[in-house]
């Protein structure tokens, strides 16, 4: 399985990305330049965290008009697994391929400390590995991470179970509905606050995060629908 | 226009008439040297370059007596004070990287700016050397928090700090904020970085090989921190007001690309020397660069970026514009150093040219402006043994009884009182607002002793820690400047680390005040002995003087930063306790 | 030509930023502030002198980049 | 009483945030936007009718709080 995690200038959990992969699934994984303009090798692709262009006018803002996102679209639309975190779900959001947007934290502050999640979604195929409604524990670190959406959005996300981590607990940062991370209708689309990526060994003070790498593996292994292979496993 | 803004600047004669070189802060002693090395009297581009290049920032003119009294080599040191930061072997051809800096005074100024561009510019520090920044360091000082003002600077330096460290991406992993009168009118902020690197990617800011060319990357430079003298002597119309000096604004987006591809370029083994242009920008980088490798530098302004219309030689010499390096390559390089500044959206511009004259030439507009010889600038500031004089208040304490104070009998309201002043506090409020995670290397997080960033692909780690508690300092300086390299290397032991190195900022008062010396004096005598002692050479620094309000000098606060190895990941402790029932022990007495 | 362009936070969007500067006018003691709502305001300098064109660009430039619609909204003046 | 209050960066401090999006544009297909600078627009609404009040209430918070006059310029409109 193939893994690239896309590189803007200004990204700066690029290498931390690649490293969990490494570390997590061992599979190939390769840095693909903002600039590129072919991402067919490729069955995973990995948005990370950072300032792309400096996060200056809106988080991800900048970011969504490169070269790289059109290619990232048609990935999406052809069913391949995309994961947007942190600084890479802003930019989803600002992209249209998840709905929502993401506005400053209402404490204003930037805030870096570790959150509890409940996984509310566990058909994706980044999240078959854990078990529904089970509490993960996992870093974030951001300014703006205040999930926003309107009603009816909101509404449509809760029917079609597209929210897929809440924050447990308080709320780090206002967002509605407690929303830490969403999916797209289809699932194969992902964006979190959170950083999985940081929470891959105990030495980090977590090693929750691990599973949303061992996760994307088993479905593609199986190479069957995510439910299915969730559905297969006893709870 | 620009005719205009040159004509208003002063002539060789008016310089020297109207004494107007002391707005500078040059003597009459140092201009006359100055005219003698020179053999004739300096223009105004020249004065302003030799006024910042005999600064205390940049020559130490006022602490290098002081300075030399550290033990500064050791069989680890490859590289000691004198570099942009000094480097610790740590085996298996790595090593590592550190230096502080202080950033006082423009923090006091535009707290979250001054912060933000003090913390890029101990970055740029480090990368210029070819180190990879992996950690970032603080040491905060400030008034009492009851004062709205002191609220003010706390929360905009911490944002400032915050800001900067994190768009760049390097964790902020330690640091320590005090609160005290002391510093009600004069906050200190200094930053510290540590970066990796391998024995033999090392770089140095030497201007190599005669007819090189010279090359300027990064932002445009701009009227940005140019000091005040500019237009003092002018009238302050509105027009001039618009064009005094601005405030240093940091871009850690920009300088995220021009730290990437700095590294890049030196890895490419085409750079021969290299330096960022921290304080006094190009005049510092261009002189030192020149120095270090024995020979002079042109440079032709013209061909300098500008952000604004009409600059003069003076102002680009002196600009503070930040995020921007200069180096030197081979002519052959040329495209390939281009090649990999446009990968990264950066222009760099062919800006001058080695030479073998020992001699710093300028031109601007098809003219020469300046012509100094670079050994003066560098080597030659006379160097002050300022007079020291012991403080009335040391002497009147040390006849103090201690027995006559009533002794503390409610313990618990003590503890309470001890604990719930702000500088003993928890400091979450300020780290939670710096992402100490990012590169997944921090094992050891704010809120223990040291801070501990394992290095990948080894067992080993680094701990790092600042310190200094400067109410023992001014008590007694020899022993506050010893207990507070020794509570560094406390804090590095507990960690599980092996002490290395240390890098210090010394922030004291005026050193025109013999008791302020005196304070520089013994600190750095207490801490020469303890680095002696702990066998922690200091291997850079930084002076920051005049650090005074209207109430007085600030507390003498010599900020001692650490680094110690930890040798195996196993080693890393942590100042929690553990389970219950295990057993405490007091060590020493 | 010159244009301003103003872009808000839209009307049923909570804004953080605008609620703590209303607190912080509160507690300055500027009790008669009801209500502050925080936006950016932009200048852009534009290389043409044909208005309908730079109204064409500047409405592209707001709809792409400069708001973010689903949660602002943007209006411009052009000067000159 | 309502206001708009509009915060610039000072003619001469660096604008990164308008440096970035200028070239964001220019990437765009935008070439010729000249120049770009971002600020702060404002609405604020005062209980007041009195507009000498609301006048010198709105310049002194924001000489204290709307703008850091060290980089910024502001001005204030009152409405109605
Ligand atoms: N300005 C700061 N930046 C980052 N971390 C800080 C800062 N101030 C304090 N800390 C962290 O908070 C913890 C406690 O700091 P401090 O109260 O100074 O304790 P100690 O005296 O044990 O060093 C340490 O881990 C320290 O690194």
């Amino acid at each position: 399985m193939n893994f690239a995690v896309l590189v803007f200038p200004g990204s700066n959990c690029d290498i931390d990305m690649f490293k969990a992969v490494e570390d997590t699934v061992g599979e190939p994984v390769e840095y693909v330049w903002h600039t590129a303009t072919d991402l067919s090798s490729y069955d995973v692709i990995l948005v990370p965290g950072g300032f792309s262009y400096g996060d200056y006018l809106r988080c991800g803002a900048i970011a969504r008009f490169a070269p790289v996102m059109a290619e990232l679209k048609k990935a999406a639309e052809a069913g391949k697994f995309v994961l947007g975190v942190c600084n890479g779900f802003q930019i989803l959001t600002e992209a249209g391929l998840l709905p929502g947007a993401l506005i400053r934290n209402n404490s204003l502050k930037f805030r870096c400390h570790p959150v509890d999640l409940k996984v509310e979604n566990n058909i994706t195929p980044f999240t078959n590995a854990y078990a529904p409604g089970e509490t993960i524990r996992i870093p974030i670190a951001h300014g703006e991470g205040n999930y926003v959406c309107d009603a009816e959005t909101l509404a449509r996300l809760k029917t079609n179970n597209q929210v897929v981590f809440r924050y447990q607990g308080d709320n780090p940062n206002g967002s509605v509905d407690n929303i830490a991370g969403v999916c797209n209708e289809r699932g194969n689309v992902v964006g979190m606050m959170p950083h999985p990526e940081r929470a891959v060994s105990e030495l980090l003070g977590s090693s929750d995060g691990a599973r949303m790498f061992t996760s994307v593996l088993n479905v593609f292994l199986s190479r069957v629908e995510p439910s299915a292979v969730n559905g297969a496993r006893a709870h | 226009m620009a005719q205009q803004l040159a004509a208003k600047e002063p002539t060789v004669e008016q310089i020297a008439d109207q004494k107007i070189y002391k707005q500078f802060g040059v003597s009459d002693s140092e201009y006359a040297l100055i005219c003698d090395f020179l053999g004739r009297k300096p223009n105004y581009t020249e004065i302003g370059v030799f006024s910042v290049m005999w600064s205390e920032h940049c020559a130490y003119k006022n602490s290098k007596p002081l300075l030399r009294r550290f033990p500064t080599t050791g069989p680890r040191v490859l590289m000691g004070p004198g570099e942009g930061a000094g480097i610790v072997d740590i085996g298996d051809n790595q090593a590592v990287v550190f230096k502080i800096e202080s950033h006082n005074h423009p923090s006091a100024v535009e707290p979250y700016q001054g912060a933000a561009t003090g913390v890029g510019g101990i970055i740029r520090d480090i990368f210029s050397m070819g180190a990879r920044p992996v950690a970032l360091l603080n040491s905060l000082r400030f008034g009492k928090l009851d004062s709205e003002r002191v609220r003010y600077l706390f929360s905009h330096v911490v944002s400032g700090i915050a800001g900067y460290g994190n768009c760049i991406g390097i964790p902020t992993v330690a640091g320590e904020v005090m609160f005290d009168e002391a510093y009600e009118g004069n906050p200190l902020v200094n930053a510290m970085c540590v970066g990796l690197i391998d024995h033999d990617k090392i770089q140095r800011g030497v201007a190599k090989g005669v007819g090189n060319p010279v090359f300027y990357v990064g932002p445009a430079t701009g009227r940005d921190g140019i000091h005040g003298a500019t237009f003092a002597s002018e009238d302050l119309t509105a027009e001039s007001e618009a064009k005094r000096s601005a405030v240093q604004v940091g871009d850690p987006f920009m300088e995220k690309l021009v730290m990437e591809a700095t590294l890049e370029l030196i890895d490419s083994g085409i750079v021969l020397g290299i330096q960022d242009m921290g304080a006094a920008g190009l005049t510092c980088s261009s002189a030192e660069m020149a120095s270090k490798a024995g020979n002079g530098m042109e440079l032709y302004l013209d061909e300098v970026p500008q952000r604004e219309e009409g600059m003069t030689a003076y102002e680009m010499m002196l600009s503070e514009s930040q995020e921007r390096m200069l180096f030197v390559t081979e002519p052959q390089h040329e495209a390939q150093a281009k090649a990999i500044f446009e990968r990264w959206g950066l222009h760099c511009a062919k800006v001058g040219k080695v030479t073998d004259d020992g001699r710093l030439r300028l031109f601007h507009k098809g003219e020469q402006v300046a012509d100094m010889p670079v050994k003066a600038l560098v080597d030659d500031c006379p160097v002050y043994q300022k007079p020291s004089k012991v403080p009335d208040y040391y002497l009147k304490n040390g006849s103090i009884e201690t027995n006559s104070y009533e002794q503390v009998l409610d313990l618990t309201d003590a503890l309470k009182k001890v604990l719930g002043s702000p500088s003993l506090a928890s400091k979450e409020w300020v780290y939670s607002q710096y992402d100490y995670q990012v590169r997944t290397s921090t094992a050891v997080v704010p809120g223990s002793d040291a801070a501990v960033v394992t290095i990948r692909g080894t067992r080993k780690a680094l701990a790092m820690t600042t310190d200094c508690n400067a109410r023992y300092v001014y008590l007694d300086p020899e022993v506050g400047g010893r207990i507070a390299v020794a509570e560094a290397a406390r804090n590095i032991v507990c960690s599980g680390g092996e002490p290395l190195a240390i890098t210090d900022n010394l922030n004291f008062g005026s050193p025109e005040k013999p008791e302020v010396f005196w304070q520089m004096e013994k600190a750095v005598d207490g801490m020469a002995e303890a680095c002696r002692q702990l066998e922690t050479p200091v291997i850079g620094g930084n002076v920051s003087l005049y650090n005074e309000s209207a109430q007085g000098a600030i507390y003498p606060t010599p900020v001692v930063g650490m680094v110690g190895l930890v040798h195996d990941l196993d080693h890393i402790t942590t100042q929690a306790f553990q389970e219950e029932g295990d057993v405490i022990f007091l060590l020493g007495d | 030509m010159k244009a301003k362009v103003y872009v808000t936070i839209k009307e049923n969007v909570l804004d953080p930023q605008g609620n703590a500067v209303q607190g912080a006018l509160h507690s300055l003691g500027f009790g008669e502030v009801a209500k502050v709502r925080i936006g950016k305001f932009m200048e852009v300098e534009l290389d043409t002198a044909d208005r309908g064109q730079a109204e064409r660009q500047l409405k592209e430039m707001c709809e792409k980049l400069l708001a973010n619609t689903v949660v602002e909204d943007y209006r411009f003046e052009l000067e000159g």
